[in-house]
């Protein structure tokens, strides 16, 4: 398959666009692979791209039930950040980070990664100690960090509420100069067909809808395009995974519950950072094509439906008025909802299951995008060698039993509240 | 006004609802002009030969108003100026009002002269998806994409704040009739007559709907006749809310329908009291969709030229505006509604070149009624290109079975300067779809409309696909009436629908692209305003983009400020083509609410500004206010940081100076506090003990009436959760105190436990946090203090030793005294009732001011409480538990409480983790900053193991003399005499900390129990 | 908006009430600390993708806890009662 | 001693609630009439679910009033008035003339949870023409005439703030019960959405 360049850019461009092909084939399912992926998200994808580019492991299929990057991946709001404080999460994303870093050379695909920094507000003294907490554990952790005192925020995103009239006013930021963003639909696009380009079958539109098991192992995934057998098998459906994981008799710690997001409509460059609002939900950076993106808190209880209510957007709006006035009178052009699979410690899990050849990656609350590259990387080793990574030995399903909880938030056992 | 006429060049003398009598002068690029009340700024322009009105977003190429609707994708102005200023506006839908100033945009340096116009040129390298294929180079996409945010974007913002309100407002009804077209006037109708409450709500300065672009007649007088009859009618109905200037814009859980009222956009500036916008949601028991329907584009080679516009649009300038749109127009249409048009505009004086339709064969009277005109009838015959620039100068026509067959076929050049076109209209089901509803295809219309809905909602008229008007009126007769009979309402006889005169007419024919000339490039805009073409969208066909959601995502087909309303069933047509499927195979992407986008303003109404959250103010705010207080939020409370004295200016030195003051007040003489913000719960009942017992960690059967215990609680986690006093004060009379930020939580938690899982207990809980008034008084003066207070008490250490609990008046008012000390010196609470707590504190301090008593507040009390080792939400972090803050011991064995089973889980009971402790500066002077990680070598490479962290400092400790913090340390306890590090990378400090115990300051207690 | 019928109060938009949770954990009054009951309860969900029974808080109106029976696939609202109430699914087929 | 000072009761509204003509000077009067009844007694009492009917008995013995066993129920003309507020739990309010706490105190069984909450609310009358549309701007509940009648009450959200709501009359005339903290917000809240209809504090 060719390489995309400028030069296949020009080139195809003066034959009129006829030689471009499939970005990834669109194979019929054989009958049995090494390792099945259920989920072509992001995450999944990743998975079965470093499977095959890291530990050679190219008898893959991803199933997919609808179209590629048709969950999260495609309606987040693409931030990508590592500034955890906890290690164990840390650690991880920052593996991630740098996945990140040289993911659009590795998959020869522009996933538009924009270093442009996060900046995360502080609204009182305490919520500087505790961001102070976090970035010097960052900085311990090799993760880059900057705190910001008021004066320094203003310099940086002059345009926020600084005056009297603001509710919460600002005392200053933590910044990780590296976050940014990246285009969402690229990454899996590009994951798609770099994993494509190695040899994994993508298969769309292929529902699974139940399982074959033997003892303690999944013989077969049964599908829309039915029966698949598989040597291991890897869960990456993030909200839907109780859902699967149900079929298999299993409970986990996790709730679906929805998180919406928003867009206005496209400006000319108004805002150049992530930037959040830390007395209320509220974050806001501008995409490339000009629209303002913005998000917030979950809506509270448990959702499948991929849209959200209004309590929750006036919130939103809210906070972001109170951050920048000025997106008073610029408009909302749409807005969206995302099925979370919340954790219960808002940290996410990836490891071995109570089945002998299954594996879990979901409990991504709302960071999965950022951990997509970090997320396939562990989650491909631990399938490969049946052993988790020290990147994510501490995102064992265990932990909760065990009593190592990695509570981020510090909001205790309650999904909506992380 | 001849002047205005004048300026009017292609104004009709005479009909349309402008108010001729009534000019407004406006401006457009600086430009001045006229135009009449009841225009919008499109007719206006369009009045004045003003064509070229934007740039498109990819190409910059030049376009024109298009529509006469919210689905205008090219359009888009710049609406005023300043404050005010409001990108991306839609031209069609703004009404003309004096003054009004508009500019264009994504153009530079002027509309007519776009120096980014050099992208059209490029054209063939800026094909859909090419920044995925490059960019990937040195110096990285960070840099390029430097550039393409410039060239990307529509209208520019600035960072300037609004003048304007917003507000906010909430709705009931028995039935929602969504538009006031035909449909819905015929709805509301019947249903306003069975008295139940409707609200109709229709986005138009005025209600009507397509009646007032068309020239149709309702029982043999032009339609609006019977609009206007319906309308008086429903205006007499008090149980009928009519919103005009109001937008439904989403339809959400509940049958809750989001509207945007528009209430003073169409004046020059809002009147004062005035609001801009109102944002309603109203909650219906049935909902009656008649949002109409959108025409949609015929896709062929150059379709985006200013002068190209939709028919029905057309129809709207000439007949509503009296406006016409172009002097020589041709008219292309794959339906009946072409020849519609033509007689339309060969009504308003335009002269008609031709209609040319690709169908073969009779289409009924309408068409007979044009040629019966003289108009040149083309039949058979498609638009295959257009000429012009800035403005469109002609078209060619060729044959289309010749062009089907692959020959190339003869053309024939038509100049003219408008194109009117359309292919059909697709109901607008965004609303019905805003709810998961799933619209089905229909071949009839070729277009999709609602399935089956799944909350209370009806779509009825246009909206369903039923596009005449008999059949609107029909449906809206109906959908009134049933509607209100279904929530058992008496509608009486079946009203007359009234009957209409139009014509039959013939099947549509599909035409998703009109087939380009053999050889030629022109390119055929399938999205006009994200500039996406039909061979982009067989582009990103061929590369496997193939799912309509991949198909918008990687061409941008309906991202636009359209959301699509006019390209996405033409792009979806032509992806179904190529892919050799059925429309409705391939489906369509979710409509997601906005309808047309809001202002953000309007979703946080008055919220905005300090009023963003409320404020919650304690019974002594005004005082603090007055008294110097520096005031900072804890919460939504707003509480006293430190006091400033009559002249000192709010520097960094005065506040230090006042702290110092505040916290020396407290050690040598007394200090009194504001603690009103303490939650505070009053527990009732003959099992108000054994609740206390399962929710705190420590036991509670013992505590004496009128004593006092400190008590921690956990999560069901085993994490500690909050931390206080309790008090007993009468035999089954329990009185809670929380910390102020977990006032809220734990209340609730209290009630989820009383009601849920232990219904069994006899005992109540209430808040009685405004209830009471608290103040602290600390120091050692604080008991002559408090004898001067309350004469009547025996203050002495046996008569009112510590936790002791007293109540007494004061003065002729109740007031709980509790010997309880934060601040670890002899202290004292006294609660009073709220509206006293201003005078007793006023009191306090008249009595107290001869034993040196002041006011202290936050700041001050934090350094006295770290110096003791007390712990705040900055150690009870939310992941800490008991053990970790040094109560383990306080944990009973001898009953079970809540968190007591997860706390024995390994990571929760393990010694190692990290406990509280004391940390002082090795050299006795530096400052240890919170959020400082302690770590055995301060120079250790990344990762460098860490041992806990510094949670709360006093950079200033005046009692002790020397810098003091608390922190958590592993293994802890065992560590006390060692030294540490605590680092702070982020300012490249480290600074060598000795680990003492939490407490420094009076460690035997002697001032507590003094 | 959800409409909750809030036993006492009637019929009231969600924004009144605050989310507790899964209605179906029973708290293991009784079980001793190491029984595994106690994870389960805090920690584990069903997490069905349809009919739910929760718990919410009426916090903003009587202070009730109310059990409400939702199909969090589709946030139709399918009975509500007291926390010890049996709230059976409607007769009725729901919407998918 | 300077008692007669500390006997002043103060409202938390005091120096904010500025008598007179606010907003919009609208030719059929000002839409709005706001005025703080204070001083006020607010006692709740709450029994077991299973003595309700026993303790509305008692409560009319001690007060003359019956209060209602419906939801949502308010009874009696003022002195007192009792309004429903949960399942076997009352709000008993009149203008303060007494030790209201007290009184019932020593007039109910002790099987009845008694909380003095008479410092803990402010009470605020509205009144006026427009009164129900200003409700409804801040208030998600159905404010209208045939839905929220007289002698019934509401606990609800208005502009944020925990409420109770009381319908007085159809006139209309509602009395607010707000928590004290809250209540400068509230005035705030209220008095901007009156502005347009103009707004007469007494």
């Amino acid at each position: 398959m060719a390489e995309y360049s400028v030069f296949s850019l020009i080139k195809n461009a003066l034959n009129g666009h006829k030689s471009w092909q499939r970005a990834w084939r669109d194979p019929e399912p054989k009958p049995s692979y090494d390792v099945v992926i259920v989920g072509g998200g992001g995450h999944g994808l990743a998975t079965a791209f470093y499977l095959a580019k890291v530990h050679g492991i190219r008898n893959v299929a991803v199933l997919e039930k609808g179209w590629l990057g048709g969950g999260n991946t495609g309606r987040n709001t693409t931030i990508v950040r590592s500034n955890y404080m906890l290690d164990d999460n840390a650690h991880f994303y920052e593996k991630s980070m740098k996945l990140w870093e040289n993911l659009s050379h590795e998959l020869n695909f522009n996933v538009m990664f924009s270093q442009r920094g996060v900046l995360n507000l502080a609204h009182s003294d305490g919520q500087m100690d505790r961001f102070a907490r976090r970035g010097n554990s960052m900085r311990l952790n090799g993760i880059d960090a900057e705190l910001l005192d008021r004066k320094e925020v203003k310099r940086m995103v002059p345009y926020l509420n600084y005056s009297d009239e603001a509710r919460f006013p600002i005392y200053g930021g933590l910044l990780q100069p590296r976050g940014g963003t990246a285009r969402h639909d690229a990454v899996a696009w590009g994951l798609a067909r770099g994993a494509d380009r190695l040899g994994v079958d993508i298969i769309q539109n292929c529902e699974v809808t139940g399982f074959k098991r033997t003892g303690n192992r999944i013989e077969a995934v049964e599908t829309s395009r039915g029966t698949i057998g598989c040597g291991k098998i890897g869960f990456a459906v993030a909200g839907n995974t109780g859902y699967l994981a149900s079929k298999l008799g299993m409970k986990l710690p996790i709730e679906s519950h929805v998180l919406q997001a928003f867009v206005s409509e496209p400006l000319k460059p108004l805002i150049d950072h992530v930037v959040t609002y830390g007395a209320g939900h509220f974050y806001l950076s501008q995409s490339d094509k000009g629209g303002l993106v913005f998000g917030g808190d979950l809506d509270m209880y448990n959702s499948y439906a991929q849209r959200g209510n209004m309590e929750t957007i006036d919130h939103v709006m809210r906070g972001g008025i109170a951050m920048v006035p000025s997106l008073s009178r610029l408009r909302l052009l749409r807005h969206w909802g995302g099925v979370m699979d919340m954790s219960m410690d808002g940290s996410p899990i990836i490891g071995k299951s109570p089945i002998d050849n299954l594996y879990l990656n979901c409990g991504w609350c709302y960071g999965g995008f950022k951990a997509t590259p970090g997320s396939g990387w562990v989650f491909a080793h631990t399938i490969a060698e049946d052993e988790p990574h020290p990147l994510n030995a501490g995102l064992r399903l265990d932990r909760f039993e065990r009593g190592h909880i990695l509570d981020e938030e510090a909001t205790g056992p309650v999904p909506g509240h992380h | 006004m001849i002047r205005g006429k004048e300026q009017q060049p292609f104004r009709i003398s005479e009909g349309g609802e402008i108010e001729r009598t009534r000019p407004l002068a406006f401006s457009f690029d600086g430009k001045s002009y006229t135009g009449y009340e009841g225009d919008t700024l499109a007719s206006a322009l369009l009045a004045n030969g003003v064509k070229l009105v934007g740039r498109s977003f990819k190409y910059h190429r030049p376009r024109g108003i298009y529509s006469a609707g919210p689905e205008e994708p090219n359009a888009l102005v710049n609406l005023r100026s300043g404050g005010r200023q409001e990108p991306n506006t839609r031209a069609t839908q703004i009404e003309l009002f004096a003054g009004l100033e508009a500019k264009s945009q994504n153009r530079w340096p002027s509309l007519a002269l776009d120096v980014m116009g050099v992208n059209d040129l490029a054209s063939r390298f800026l094909f859909a998806g090419f920044y995925y294929k490059t960019f990937m180079g040195i110096p990285g996409w960070h840099f390029y994409e430097h550039f393409i945010r410039k060239a990307a974007g529509m209208g520019t913002a600035e960072h300037v704040s609004d003048p304007d309100l917003y507000d906010k407002m909430h709705g009931h009804a028995d039935i929602v009739v969504v538009g006031a077209g035909p449909a819905g006037l015929a709805a509301a109708l019947t249903a306003g007559r069975s008295g139940a409450r409707v609200f109709l709500i229709d986005e138009n300065d005025k209600p009507g709907g397509r009646l007032r672009s068309e020239r149709e007649t309702i029982d043999g007088k032009p339609a609006m006749d019977w609009a206007a009859s319906t309308l008086a009618e429903l205006e007499e109905m008090e149980n009928v809310t009519l919103l005009r200037r109001a937008t439904a814009f989403g339809y959400y859980d509940g049958d809750t329908i989001a509207v945007l009222e528009r209430v003073s956009d169409h004046l020059p500036v809002p009147a004062p009291f005035q609001v801009r916008q109102r944002r309603w949601l109203i909650h219906a028991k049935k909902v009656l969709l008649a949002t109409g329907s959108t025409e949609r584009p015929l896709v062929f080679d150059g379709n985006d030229r200013p002068g190209v516009m939709l028919a029905g649009a057309a129809r709207t300038y000439a007949n509503r505006f009296a406006v016409r749109p172009g002097k020589h127009a041709v008219v292309f249409a794959n339906n009946d509604d072409g020849y519609r048009t033509a007689l339309d505009l060969a009504e308003a004086g335009i002269e008609v070149r031709g209609v040319i339709d690709p169908r073969t064969g009779g289409q009924g009277p309408l068409k007979e009624d044009v040629i019966a005109q003289g108009i040149d009838v083309v039949s058979g015959a498609i638009v295959v290109r257009t000429h012009g620039y800035l403005g469109l100068a002609g078209v060619d026509i060729a044959d289309l079975a010749t062009l089907q067959s692959g020959a190339m076929p003869e053309t024939r050049y038509i100049p003219c300067d408008l194109l009117a076109t359309g292919g059909g209209w697709s109901p607008n089901v965004h609303l019905y779809s805003h709810q998961s509803g799933k619209p089905v295809y229909d071949p009839a219309i070729a277009a999709f409309v609602p399935g089956e809905s799944r909350m209370n909602d009806r779509s009825i008229g246009a909206a369903r696909g039923r596009f005449s008007l008999g059949d609107c009126l029909a449906d809206g007769y109906t959908a009134g009436q049933e509607s209100a009979e279904a929530l058992g309402f008496t509608t009486g006889a079946v009203a007359d629908i009234p009957s209409t005169d139009e014509q039959a007419t013939g099947p549509l024919k599909i035409l998703w692209q009109v087939p380009a000339l053999p050889g030629r490039k022109g390119r055929r805009f399938v999205d006009l305003q994200d500039d996406v073409t039909a061979d982009d969208v067989k582009l990103a066909q061929s590369e496997g983009y193939v799912s309509v959601e991949h198909l918008k995502r990687y061409t941008t087909l309906g991202m636009g400020t359209d959301q699509g309303k006019t390209s996405n069933i033409n792009g979806h047509g032509v992806l179904a083509e190529a892919r050799g499927l059925d429309v409705s195979e391939v489906g369509t992407t979710t409509f997601r609410p906005p309808y047309t986008p809001v202002a953000i303003g309007a979703f946080a109404g008055r919220e905005v500004g300090r009023h963003q959250n409320p404020v919650r103010r304690t019974p002594m705010h005004d005082w603090h206010l007055a008294h110097g207080a520096q005031m900072m939020e804890a919460g939504l409370w707003m509480r006293p940081q430190y006091y400033l004295g009559k002249d000192e200016p709010n520097s960094r030195e005065a506040m230090f100076k006042a702290i110092e003051r505040e916290t020396l007040a407290v050690r040598n003489a007394g200090g009194i506090s504001d603690v009103s913000t303490l939650g505070k719960i009053d527990i009732q009942g003959p099992d108000a003990a054994e609740l206390l017992n399962r929710v705190y960690i420590n036991g509670w059967k013992t505590l004496a009436v009128g004593k006092a215990r400190y008590g921690v609680m956990l999560r069901e986690d085993g994490v500690a959760l909050d931390d206080g006093t309790t008090s007993r004060i009468g035999e089954n009379h329990y009185y809670m105190t929380t910390t102020t930020a977990e006032a809220g939580p734990v209340m609730e938690h209290l009630e989820l436990h009383l009601q849920v899982h232990w219904p069994d207990l006899d005992v109540k809980v209430a808040s009685v946090s405004d209830e009471w008034a608290a103040m602290a008084i600390a120091g050692p003066n604080s008991r002559a203090i408090l004898q001067d207070l309350f004469p009547q008490l025996d203050l002495s250490n046996e008569g009112f030793p510590f936790m002791g609990v007293r109540e007494a008046k004061l003065g002729t008012f109740p007031a709980r005294i509790f010997r309880i000390s934060f601040s670890g010196e002899l202290a004292y609470e006294i609660a009073v009732p709220a509206g006293y707590g201003e005078a007793a504190w006023e009191r306090c301090l008249a009595v107290g001011e001869s034993h040196g008593l002041v006011p202290y507040g936050l700041e001050a009390l934090n350094i006295l409480r770290i110096e003791k080792g007390h712990v705040t939400v900055a150690e009870i972090d939310g992941r800490v538990s008991a053990a970790d803050l040094g109560f383990g011991k306080m944990m009973s064995s001898k009953k079970r409480f809540v968190g007591d089973a997860l706390s024995t889980r390994e990571g929760m009971d393990d010694p190692g983790r990290p406990t509280l402790v004391g940390l002082t500066p090795v050299d006795g002077t530096t400052r240890i900053r919170a959020g400082s990680i302690l770590v055995e070598d301060p120079k250790a490479p990344p990762p460098v193991p860490k041992l806990g962290h510094v949670s709360s400092t006093a950079p200033i400790s005046p009692n002790v003399g020397h810098p003091i913090s608390i922190g958590l340390l592993k293994d802890g306890p065992n560590r006390i005499g060692d030294t540490v590090w605590a680092v702070f990378p982020l300012k490249g400090e480290a600074v060598q900390v000795k680990v003492t115990s939490p407490n420094v300051f009076d460690v035997e207690g002697a001032r507590l129990h003094g | 908006m959800l409409y909750i019928d809030c036993p006492y109060c009637g019929k009231r938009a969600h924004e009144e009430f605050t989310y507790i949770g899964d209605a179906t954990k029973k708290r293991p009054d009784g079980a001793e600390k190491n029984d595994p009951a106690w994870v389960d309860y805090v920690y584990t969900r069903d997490n069905p993708r349809g009919p739910h029974l929760e718990l919410w808080h009426h916090g903003l109106g009587c202070r009730e806890v109310v059990k409400v029976l939702r199909n969090i696939l589709t946030h139709e609202i399918l009975g509500a009662g007291r926390p010890a109430d049996d709230i059976p699914l409607p007769e009725t087929e729901t919407k998918p | 001693m300077a008692d007669a000072v500390i006997l002043a009761r103060r409202s938390a509204l005091a120096g904010i609630l500025q008598p007179g003509d606010h907003g919009a000077n609208r030719f059929d009067g000002p839409g709005i009439h706001l005025t703080e009844r204070t001083p006020f007694s607010v006692v709740q009492i709450e029994a077991r679910a299973d003595t309700a009917p026993a303790l509305a008995d008692a409560l009319e013995a001690a007060t003359g009033t019956a209060p209602s066993l419906t939801p949502n129920q308010s009874a009696g003309t003022g002195r007192p008035r009792i309004l429903g507020t949960g399942t076997g739990r009352w709000l008993v309010v009149e203008p303060e003339h007494r030790d209201l706490a007290a009184y019932l105190r020593g007039a109910l069984p002790d099987t009845v949870a008694i909380t003095d909450l008479s410092h803990a609310r402010t009470v605020l009358r509205l009144s006026g023409r427009d009164t129900r549309t200003l409700l409804a701007k801040g208030c998600a509940i159905d404010m209208h005439a045939s839905a929220f009648l007289a002698d019934t009450s509401r606990m609800t959200g208005l502009f944020h703030a925990a409420c109770l709501i009381d319908c007085r009359s159809a006139e209309p005339v509602f009395d607010i019960y707000v928590h004290r903290s809250y209540a400068v917000h509230l005035f705030e809240a209220l008095l901007d959405g009156a502005l347009e209809y103009g707004c007469r504090i007494a």
